[in-house]
């Protein structure tokens, strides 16, 4: 357990060091957000309309900017062979490293998330649903991801692959965490979504690491 | 070191059997497609609601089956190839591919097609239609990945565990994709199931489905040989180049 | 303690680069692997650490095959790549302190000291020369003791000072009934050395 | 004649149905065209290594019957 913590402590404090990627995937979500008003139009019952679906496919693709960063920087500094020789179960240290991705690039999205709800409209049950659904739903994006960022580390081109490789396994999660939100402003049962995005998460974080340990090995191979 | 290698592509035995068997898949093929087009097209008779459109689907869902069951072969075979590290397991599966995404684009574009007259519209986001849709992203992710790495061996791998991952998302992507679909059904929109199959229709419907598999029989053995063949180049370019 | 490896054969890219290579190496000893670039040293030294798969041949620690319990070899061993594996943005003492953590040892002071890491030890790695940068990354050797070192080209962008510093470092560790494999084109001028040359082994077949 | 445009013309629908058998056929020809071209190709570029292997071996066996 000692070296799961030692490794996301250092995660997080890397990013926190480092700094750029937190303000940048923020400002991507922010900014990608905002385009949507400017593209459909000021009108505030359309964008109460869209505001659940936009706001998961902004978080969606600002999670996919950082995920290429989750075993890339290691693999070029070598750190990825020695993470591999410590005493855990490469798995668990696969775990730790969504852990961290999660914390450091999913997070602060959810936080922010209430006031660009609120620029876009949304009515006030919708968003508490929206963190909700956001909370139980965004580590299904970290899992999936890590096996995208497993496959495609060590290539020049990587980024564009994993998105090709990843953006259709989300579809799942993009469904159920919309419908979730949806339910919640037409004063309907949340709770079923909400199980349903649970389960996603719980089957893809005993899933996921498996895949995404199994693709390190070829990485590293 | 010769033999070292060989041991990894001597995958003769497959050669030999699909040998005997390739005459045969590819005779079939065109008989059943003979047979079947004249059913669809002659003897097979309007549909009372749909009238002629209804001949789009000798086409269409034959297509949309194979390109569902080309994907789970390609999941036993990547699982096969995993476990076993089977030579020839990988390399069909890398073969299986090309061949299920042309059947996921024709069962798209047919399926877009028969839309519009059923609908007003070539493209409805229908379960079918959708899923159908990311089906061949999934194909289309899994063919990048073998372009993408130099190594073969490693290739198969990645390529291997990424058709297991969706394998065990497709029936979640189809799942979650009814039931959004059945969420925000327009009520205008007419449902494709709507006629019932009666036997005029099932019989030219089977043969074409046969057809069609037996079509995949044949191309897949042809670019399973190349494959193989293609690996064997390697291997002896890769010795010339030892000497 | 002993290390044995039967029979190795690597294959890279469908290329052979070695084949039948097979060792011995009991504590008090270090094993130098000689050879060409190309000739496999680095891949060697990765199979050795379990990353690299043979194609056929096996590690054996202790008289058992790693293969069939890899917990006993879990730990055993500190190996150094060419690449330092240093956050640039952590400074000497985090970087150690997390990788100490890692493996679950903590020596970190003396291992700050051994290398005459003390002064710079706290600035980013970042903005170290190769050489301060490769010295850090030696140090992990210290600050997480393991009987085994695997050290490919441990002194590359050493100064000559550096050099016998982490010679002494290693007859140390020998002496203590630790024990080496050692890639590297520079002679350290050892005694209880067994050599291995992949060019040699390459012209037997 | 009439038959023949009315066959054509499938009740007003031969716009899509034709275009539907067309795309099918087009796509699934050139699927096998491709496999086979590929094959070919590979097959060519194989039988002069094949050669070289052969004959290299009767060199070797020769040689050795000399050498006992």
């Amino acid at each position: 357990m000692g070296s799961f913590f030692s490794l996301l402590k250092r995660d997080i404090q890397l990013a926190v060091r480092q700094g750029s990627a937190f303000t940048m995937t923020l400002s991507f979500f922010v900014i990608a957000v905002t385009l949507f008003p400017l593209g459909v139009g000021p009108e505030l019952s359309i964008l109460a309309r869209i505001s659940p679906g936009v706001l998961w496919v902004g978080a969606l693709l600002a999670c996919l900017l950082t995920l290429d960063r989750m075993f890339q920087a290691d693999f070029e500094d070598g750190s990825l062979d020695q993470l591999m020789l410590g005493s855990m179960p490469l798995e668990i240290m696969v775990l730790a490293k969504i852990s961290a991705h999660w914390l450091t690039s999913v997070f602060p999205l959810i936080l922010i998330t209430p006031i660009l709800a609120l620029s876009l409209n949304m009515p006030g049950e919708g968003i508490g649903a929206m963190i909700l659904a956001l909370l139980l739903g965004s580590p299904v994006l970290s899992l999936i991801g890590a096996i995208g960022a497993a496959l495609t580390v060590g290539m020049r081109r990587g980024g564009v692959l994993l998105s090709l490789l990843v953006l259709p396994l989300y579809i799942p999660v993009l469904i159920f965490g919309v419908a979730a939100v949806e339910a919640a402003i037409a004063v309907l049962p949340v709770g079923p979504h909400l199980l349903l995005l649970s389960g996603l998460s719980l089957g893809a974080l005993v899933l996921c690491p498996l895949a995404a340990a199994a693709g390190l090995r070829l990485a590293v191979d | 070191m010769a033999i070292d290698l060989h041991k990894f592509a001597n995958p003769a035995r497959f050669l030999r059997i699909t040998a005997v068997i390739f005459p045969w898949a590819a005779a079939l093929t065109l008989l059943l497609l003979g047979i079947g087009l004249y059913f669809a097209l002659f003897v097979s008779p309007e549909d009372y609601q749909q009238g002629n459109t209804v001949r789009i689907m000798f086409v269409h869902v034959p297509a949309a089956w194979m390109s569902m069951s080309v994907y789970s072969m390609m999941a036993i075979s990547a699982a096969v190839g995993l476990i076993w590290k089977h030579p020839v397991a990988d390399l069909s599966a890398k073969a299986a591919a090309p061949i299920g995404a042309c059947f996921t684009f024709l069962a798209l574009v047919t399926g877009s097609l028969w839309g519009q007259p059923m609908w007003g519209t070539f493209w409805v986001w229908d379960a079918r239609l959708t899923s159908m849709l990311i089906l061949f992203f999934l194909y289309l992710g899994y063919m990048a990945i073998w372009e993408s790495y130099d190594d073969p061996s490693k290739a198969a791998k990645a390529a291997a565990i990424l058709v297991l991952v969706g394998a065990i998302n497709v029936p979640v992507i189809k799942f979650s994709v009814d039931w959004w679909n059945t969420l925000h059904q327009p009520a205008s929109v007419a449902t494709m199931d709507g006629p019932k199959i009666h036997s005029s229709i099932l019989t030219p419907l089977l043969i074409m489905g046969t057809a069609y598999m037996s079509l995949f029989v044949t191309v897949f053995i042809i670019r399973v040989k190349a494959e193989i063949l293609n690996r064997r180049l390697r291997m002896m370019r890769l010795v010339q180049l030892e000497d | 303690m002993s290390l044995n490896a039967r029979h190795l054969s690597c294959i890279r890219q469908d290329r052979l680069i070695f084949k039948n290579i097979s060792f011995s190496l009991n504590s008090g000893e270090v094993l130098w692997i000689k050879g060409k670039n190309g000739a496999g040293k680095s891949s060697l030294l990765r199979i050795i650490a379990g990353l690299l798969k043979p194609i056929q041949g096996e590690i054996l620690w202790q008289g058992e095959n790693v293969k069939d319990d890899p917990d006993i070899f879990q730990n055993q061993f500190r190996y150094i790549a060419h690449q330092d594996a240093l956050k640039p943005a952590l400074t000497g003492t985090e970087n150690l302190r997390f990788w100490s953590q890692y493996f679950g040892t903590d020596n970190v002071p003396a291992a700050l000291k051994e290398f005459e890491l003390e002064r710079i030890a706290d600035v980013p790695t970042g903005i170290m020369s190769a050489g301060q940068k490769k010295r850090t990354n030696l140090a992990r050797l210290i600050a997480c003791p393991a009987p085994l070192w695997i050290l490919d080209e441990p002194v590359s962008s050493l100064d000559t000072h550096y050099i016998a510093l982490f010679r002494n470092q290693l007859v140390r560790h020998v002496k203590n009934g630790g024990m080496a494999v050692l890639a590297t084109h520079q002679d350290l001028e050892l005694d209880f050395i067994q050599m291995l040359d992949l060019d040699a082994e390459r012209g037997k077949s | 004649m009439t038959t023949l445009t009315e066959f054509l013309g499938m009740g007003g629908y031969g716009a899509f149905i034709w275009p539907s058998y067309g795309i099918s056929a087009v796509v699934l020809i050139l699927l096998v065209a491709f496999s086979l071209r590929r094959l070919h190709r590979i097959e060519a570029d194989l039988i002069p290594l094949e050669q070289n292997r052969k004959t290299r071996r009767q060199n070797k066996s020769t040689k050795e019957g000399a050498a006992s």
